[in-house]
């Protein structure tokens, strides 16, 4: 309540009046991931902007359904969600979410220039709804390089080994999670066949549970993961665990905005949750230069803002290379034909 | 009602359980009345129905049908329409298993009864009430306790102190003193009496000691299978039972078979026993050969050594014990045998020798035949207020 | 002397228009209608929508699919398989939990207070860092014990393996169902008059005999709803079959469930199918229980008339007996908490020989951060609030059940089963909908309330059974005294029947406290989204990788929870001297 | 084992409870043998120890020291280094309350023990043996009921009959009669006495009733305050109490402080007591003007009109009781009452009549002051096989 600041200096009288209501509003409920809450984020967030940021953590799963349930009834008692691109599959359709872009007023989130590609970029094909902010690369394959030696599965093909029998472990793809998105740039890239042979032959061990499958490889329980988020591996490599990431070099490498979507829900009525003028300021909040400083070092991630440093634990080969083919799993065009394609392929083949 | 100055009314009071193996009516539609103020004890067998009975007045048992009101006001009635909860009825309760508290303190268990009440009492008025009511059964020295770290005898004490200690207007008593000794049974006696006329309560009392029933009452009503079968101030119950049961019942153990031989003047009877003959008193009406049974209690008999005389009958000790006050003997006479009791400096036999019974015929009771009749002249509402 | 003891007599509580037939009636439907509200609604909720393609909230759109997509999943049927027979756990349980019972109450066993303290942490200790102890201890490929037992000579083939059906029921066994059970029984237990075994072995009947023809028997209605209990909650959780059982294909009926609800969009009519499978078995137990229960008869155990608690003298059985239960707590209660304890010093959970693997850094992390005092208050708050609401509530119907005959008493019995008929998942959903609903419900939504709600709803099954057996456990005489003296029923509740049940009044309690306390998903649904619970912070730290965390966490949840349970033994032994300290 | 022909032996037994309020031991340094066959009946106040001792010998509870052993072998000994449990111990036993089993019918009841007994018994055997003893106390046609649904009393057979059916070496029977009404009592006493002397069991029987401990009994040991301070044959214990604590108990209820005034031939003493002079027996050795009580029995007062006689001692009927075969007059003699009871023809008196008492002195008992004397004669160990 004291001076404006700097972060969102020169912002126009409407974004003033704006962040008046919101600090009168004094706070804003966040659905997000949940490595947050221990982080510095919502601190980050209260210095900037005086607004208290009350982050909902818990079951993400359970929070989307409750969220869905709550605006569903009229009754949603959050005002914004970070997280994956899930919602492009029903709560957009639904009408449940409410445009971000419109609500992006200051110079600096707004200036392409910052940010990569000189674009902001949505998740959504309507451009607007699913804010992305980061960008890494993503392995989808980790293995115990004590088991197996990195460099040999120079191809996708090799996963297909039958030495690799009963040893590889993955995200349930049943699952609307990193496990489906694997599977569907597998069914996109190598074709059904692939697909069918690797999840229907390889007698593959699935697990809902990030942390067991980080665990399973740093032991050496299974030789392979597919589908590992790299934010749970860290910690045993920096143990000095023998987990490396495989990239074969016969395929796209794989783009992903991992848990950075910002969405803003609404009401089945159309009103937005309890605090709308909060909201706005944090979506500014949130794509300016302290907002990506302050998310990417919480979550390990690589801002697409490009004056934001990439995080010093952050390992090197999350950075997208420049010049390869790349499939991007955090776009909408996913989420649909490839999407239902893919589910029925994997409905078929894992039991 | 009928009665306004009895406190305790029952009609038609009955009472069946469900269950395997119940054929009749614990308690069978009996009524009586008792009268403010008194001291009504229960007489009866074992399973006669009486613990079943304070259990209705006291409304922790329901009745299978019948009315019960206490002070002019219905208590039960109805069917149980009118129902007056255990908690509201004017009641102190000692109960046969005597339900102390395990998770108190003897002192808290005689407590509670002052404590719960309404208007509050005060804390010391409490202790003070409390604490005389420990004295009096001798259980000062005890009274931080778990109320089950204590005997027999002095479990059943706390619960009749806790029973008295809030003068109740009505106080039903189940055996109260079945486990305590002589002396102790006494003094328990006489405080009851005391607590009793002090704040006039009127009280009904089970109990199975005789000399308690007869010493302790001002009324007694004697129950067979759930029925009253006689009620009367207790020595007219003793001398003049009216009934073959109720002559039993009330120790009178030597029953003997007898004819008329001749009736006299002023309804003295000569009677041709199975053992001899008998001259006694009887009420008039009976006539010569009529056949009934004569009761004669064993205090009631002597003995002699056998020398011919042929008024006294013959007999054969055929055991004897020693109980206190006096020797009990068995006497063998031909197929059945006789009790006698000697008290005081009578003169002993042993066992093996013959011996001459003396009945005193002035006491024994004689009984006609056509046995229950007696029950049946009974008048289905006794009342028994002075 | 205790003539009247255990009278089966008839009801006494005889209020005027309480007994009488019309009042029976009435007063019996509201309750029915109370109890149902609570137990069917959600019921009826699940089984409906298992009919319903449409996703909870959108309008209803019959189909079929979800029963006939589980029909046709082979893994269904094999999870299904599975599920029953890894429930046969409850039966072991039972038998070592008999015998242990009757062991710490009945005997004067060394270190028996130790004993039954290690059974109550058994309890609170957090399943998921558990289990994963578990894992570290005997992998096969890795566990330490394993690595111990391939070292010793003449053991040298031997492997423990925590991964397989064994291993699940193991830990399942030494973590809850046993102390559980003990917990239950011994409460019960303690409300038998000793002199009945005594009069047993008088007639020369030997100790098991006296326990098998005496001692159980009259503890039947408590082992039967333990039994029930423990049946249906072995059915409904999945934790340790997730960890444990996913490397060796061992999958769960519920397991089933929560992916089914996981996918996006979430397959609920699936779900909801399954889920009515489960409600047809938990319906066909509750009422063989009922019926049961009603065969066993009700008999009052804790008579007025000195009824003592005797221990038998400490004999050198007595000395074996405790170290073997000594032995059993080393490995099942000791070994887990000590993993427990260094995985929240590790830096690295479950690695130990790493290079410099300890670190208190976890526990400055969790103890300082601002949530963590907020979510120990609220975890307390939301425990004790539902805990004594909750056991409350319960022992007041549970005593409607035993002393009054109101109509449809047995009816109750049922419903009150039915909060456990659904999977918890689903009934966080089914709860979730019917508070966004219901008029007049849905106005609660935002608070703590409905929270309260959803919790003292799940408790009570175990909780009103529990307590209803301890009621039918003293005799009425005893209550009938404290009338007499003239106090009224309130009074008599609070003075006589709540003290004389106290060790099962503590006990429910503490299941419920800890239950309450661990919460996960009913937090996130029906709490306002800024609350913050203990379990909710293991669980988020749990989620995003931080397992050291989360151990802190856990360890402090089972030092609070034993705390509060010291606390609440020690005010169930204040209100009950009898009890022993 | 000093005496092999005795059954039960017991050696500086004692038991001390913990907990609040216990100031002395339940049962103190008690010693004792009982005779094979023999029926023995523990006497005692409500409190002393009676039930304890029991509990101890059937191995219910632990002694805190000494030695309990049966037909020779150590049931208890070694402070628990043996200690035999109780379902290897030959034993039946009563329990004060009754614990019958709520679960089981009343024939389950009572078939328990021969169902648990090995070698098997054959069904038929038990069920016939079974419905005997339910014969044999009245309960046969209650067999099929919850055992539990039975009255008080019918409870208390039912647990006799369970004790007895497997008719054990030892039976121990606390208070197993106090529910019952006389005409039951008398014939569960026949029935006791029978089986045991059948069998040949040995007995220890506690009971309140003095006149079922003397009738049933062939020694009476007598306790007080966890002690025993009295012993031997019926007769004797009433007739020569060996202490004033004994002499009370036993239900001689006047005590008069009297001085030895003369002290005459063969052991005669005349007295000059509170009330008046006094003649009487009593041991040798006492000297003119020692200080002493005499106990006088109720009944062996006599009341006269009170008409000039320098004997007699002068008093008023303070209040008069009915119990059964006498009454009994409360006779007020300046500060105290003496108590009276006549039997028989006596002339009755009214309250308020001027009296004079009769005592009776070939009776009176004569204590020395210097009380507590007679009990520290009491040898250690009584014993009191025949
Ligand atoms: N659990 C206990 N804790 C403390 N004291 C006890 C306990 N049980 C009994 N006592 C005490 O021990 C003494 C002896 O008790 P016991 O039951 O043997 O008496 P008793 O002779 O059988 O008396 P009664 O005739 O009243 O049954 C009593 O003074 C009693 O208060
Ligand atoms: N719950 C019950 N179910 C069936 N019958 C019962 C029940 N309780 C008592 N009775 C029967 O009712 C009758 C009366 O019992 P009640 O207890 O009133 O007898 P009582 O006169 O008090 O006997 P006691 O002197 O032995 O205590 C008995 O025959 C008894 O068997
Ligand atoms: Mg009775
Ligand atoms: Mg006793």
């Amino acid at each position: 309540s004291s001076a404006t600041p700097r972060w969102s200096d020169g912002g126009s009288p409407k974004w003033k009046s704006v962040l008046k209501k919101a600090r009168a509003e004094g706070k804003l409920v966040l659905n997000g991931p949940p490595e947050l809450p221990s982080t510095s984020f919502a601190k980050d967030f209260q210095k900037d902007t005086g607004i208290k940021l009350v982050l909902a953590a818990g079951e993400s799963g359970v929070r989307g359904a409750a969220m869905r349930a709550q605006a569903k009834a009229n009754k949603l008692s959050y005002d914004l969600a970070v997280g994956g691109a899930g919602e492009l599959a029903d709560m957009l359709p639904q009408g449940l979410l409410r445009p971000v872009a419109p609500q992006l007023m200051l110079a600096d989130s707004t200036n392409l220039l910052k940010w990569k590609n000189h674009a902001i970029k949505y998740v959504d094909s309507q451009n607007k709804y699913l804010l992305q902010t980061t960008n890494s690369r993503w392995p989808v394959v980790y293995v115990n390089s004590s088991k197996v030696d990195p460099n040999s599965i120079a191809s996708w093909k090799d996963l297909l080994n039958p030495k690799y029998k009963g040893k590889i472990a993955a995200y349930d793809p049943r699952a609307f999670a990193q496990g489906l998105l694997a599977a569907i740039v597998f069914n996109e890239s190598f074709g059904t066949s692939y697909v069918r042979t690797l999840y229907g032959t390889q007698n593959i061990t699935y697990s809902q549970d990030r942390t067991q499958l980080a665990n399973w490889v740093a032991r050496g329980t299974y030789d392979i993961v597919i589908a590992a988020t790299p934010g749970d591996i860290a910690p045993f490599v920096k143990q000095g665990l023998p987990v490396k990431p495989v990239f074969p070099k016969d395929g796209p490498q794989f783009l992903t905005g991992s848990s950075s979507a910002l969405k803003q829900p609404q009401n089945a009525n159309k009103t937005p949750g309890p605090h709308p003028n909060a909201a706005t300021v944090f979506i500014n909040w949130y794509a300016s230069k302290n907002g990506q400083i302050s998310f990417t070092k919480a979550m390990h991630d690589i801002s697409r803002r490009l004056d934001v440093p990439v995080p010093k634990d952050v390992p090197s080969y999350l950075v997208p290379a420049k010049k390869l083919t790349a499939i991007d799993t955090f776009s909408a065009p996913i989420y649909g034909t490839p999407l239902s394609n893919t589910r029925k392929v994997i409905g078929q083949v894992v039991r | 009602m009928q009665q306004t100055s009895s406190t305790i009314t029952i009609r038609a009071l009955t009472k069946r359980f469900d269950g395997p193996d119940v054929t009749a009516n614990a308690v069978d539609d009996i009524s009586f009345d008792i009268a403010d103020g008194t001291l009504v004890t229960l007489l009866g067998a074992s399973g006669c129905g009486k613990t079943t009975t304070m259990r209705m007045i006291a409304g922790l048992e329901t009745p299978t049908s019948g009315e019960i009101s206490i002070d002019g006001a219905f208590m039960y009635a109805d069917g149980g329409r009118v129902n007056v909860p255990v908690s509201k009825r004017p009641i102190g309760i000692v109960f046969q298993s005597y339900a102390i508290w395990p998770h108190m303190s003897v002192f808290e268990n005689v407590a509670y009864p002052l404590r719960v009440r309404r208007p509050r009492m005060s804390k010391a008025e409490v202790r003070e009430r409390t604490e005389e009511s420990l004295e009096a059964v001798g259980l000062a020295k005890f009274s931080k306790r778990p109320g089950t770290a204590l005997s027999g005898g002095q479990q059943q004490r706390a619960a009749l102190a806790r029973a008295l200690i809030k003068e109740p207007k009505v106080l039903l008593l189940d055996e109260p003193l079945s486990n305590l000794d002589a002396k102790l049974r006494d003094r328990m006696r006489e405080w009851i009496r005391e607590v009793q006329q002090r704040s006039g309560i009127t009280t009904i009392c089970v109990t199975h000691d005789q000399e308690e029933a007869l010493g302790i009452s001002d009324r007694v009503l004697l129950m067979e299978d759930g029925r009253i079968v006689d009620s009367g101030v207790p020595e007219d119950i003793y001398r003049r039972p009216t009934s073959k049961s109720a002559a039993q019942f009330i120790g009178i153990a030597n029953h003997v078979s007898a004819v008329v031989r001749d009736v006299g003047s002023v309804s003295a009877l000569v009677l041709d026993t199975e053992h001899g003959p008998l001259s006694c008193s009887a009420p008039a009406g009976y006539s010569t050969g009529e056949a009934l049974t004569v009761y004669l209690r064993p205090e009631d008999l002597r003995l002699g050594r056998a020398v011919g005389d042929d008024v006294a009958w013959r007999g054969v000790v055929r055991s004897r014990v020693f109980v206190g006050p006096c020797w009990e003997y068995y006497v063998t006479m031909g197929a059945t045998d006789l009790r006698v009791r000697l008290y005081g400096d009578a003169e002993t036999f042993e066992v093996g020798d013959a011996v001459h019974v003396w009945p005193d015929g002035s006491k024994a009771i004689v009984v006609r035949d056509e046995e229950g009749a007696s029950i049946e002249t009974l008048a289905p509402v006794a009342a028994l207020d002075d | 002397m205790s003539s009247a003891a255990g009278r089966v007599s008839s009801a006494w509580h005889a209020r005027p228009g309480r007994h009488t037939g019309a009042g029976r009636v009435v007063w019996g439907i509201v309750l029915c209608v109370v109890v149902g509200v609570f137990t069917v609604l959600p019921a009826a909720w699940v089984i409906i929508n298992s009919f319903n393609s449409a996703p909870p909230g959108d309008s209803f759109a019959f189909s079929t699919d979800g029963w006939s997509d589980i029909f046709s999943d082979p893994t269904t049927v094999k999870s299904i398989g599975y599920t029953f027979l890894l429930s046969l756990r409850i039966p072991i349980a039972m038998a070592i939990a008999l015998a242990m019972t009757w062991a710490i109450v009945r005997m004067d066993l060394p270190a028996r207070k130790f004993i039954e303290r290690c059974l109550w942490l058994a309890f609170f200790l957090p399943a998921l860092p558990v289990t994963l102890g578990w894992l570290l201890l005997a992998d096969p490929d890795y566990g330490l014990i394993n690595k111990l037992l391939h070292s010793l000579p003449l053991l040298g083939g031997v492997t423990l393996s925590i991964t397989s059906v064994a291993g699940i029921m193991w830990v399942y066994i030494s973590l809850t169902t046993v102390p559980i059970m003990v917990i239950l029984l011994s409460a019960s237990l303690r409300q038998i008059d000793a002199s009945y075994e005594e009069a047993s072995e008088a007639s020369g009947a030997s100790v098991p005999k006296t326990m098998r023809r005496v001692t159980f028997r009259l503890l039947l209605p408590a082992i039967l709803t333990a039994l029930v209990a423990g049946f249906i909650t072995s059915l409904e959780v999945f934790e340790v079959e997730q960890i444990l059982g996913t490397p060796v294909g061992i999958r769960v009926y519920s397991t089933q469930i929560f992916s089914y609800v996981g996918s996006v969009p979430p397959l609920y009519a699936q779900a909801l199918a399954l889920g009515t499978l489960f409600f047809f078995v938990l319906l066909v137990i509750a009422v063989a229980y009922q019926i049961q229960v009603k065969r066993a008869g009700a008999h009052a155990t804790m008579t007025g008339s000195g009824s003592r608690v005797a221990r038998r003298p400490r004999t050198r059985a007595a000395y074996v007996v405790s170290g073997l239960m000594l032995l059993y707590i080393a490995i099942g209660v000791a070994l887990p908490v000590i993993v427990l304890i260094l995985g929240s010093f590790s830096k690295l959970f479950g690695f130990f020989f790493i290079d410099s693997p300890w670190t208190t850094a976890h526990w400055s992390q969790v103890l300082h951060s601002s949530d963590f005092t907020t979510a120990a208050r609220n975890s307390v708050i939301v425990g004790l609030g539902v805990g004594i609401v909750g056991t409350l509530l319960y022992a007041l119907l549970a005593w409607t059940m035993v002393r009054t005959r109101i109509w449809g008493r047995s009816l109750i019995g049922v419903m009150v089963w039915l909060p456990w008929a659904i999977p918890g998942v689903l009934a966080g959903v089914a709860w979730l909908v019917i508070f966004l609903r219901v008029p007049g419900l849905s106005s609660l939504y935002g608070t703590l309330t409905p929270l309260v709600i959803v919790l003292v709803v799940k408790g009570l099954p175990l909780g009103t059974q529990m307590l209803r057996t301890s009621v039918e456990q003293v005799s009425e005489d005893l209550e009938a005294a404290a009338r007499a003296s003239g106090a009224g029923f309130a009074r008599t509740f609070r003075t006589v029947t709540l003290p004389l049940i106290s060790p099962m009044v503590v006990s429910v309690f503490m299941i419920l406290f800890m239950t309450s306390m661990r919460d996960v998903s009913s937090v996130v649904l029906l709490a306002p989204p800024e609350t913050r619970t203990l379990s909710l912070l293991m669980f988020s730290y749990a989620t995003s990788g931080q397992l050291e965390s989360s151990a802190v966490i856990g360890v402090m949840l089972a030092v609070l929870a034993m705390f509060v349970a010291g606390f609440a033994s020690r005010i169930g032994l204040r209100m009950n001297m009898g009890q022993e300290a």
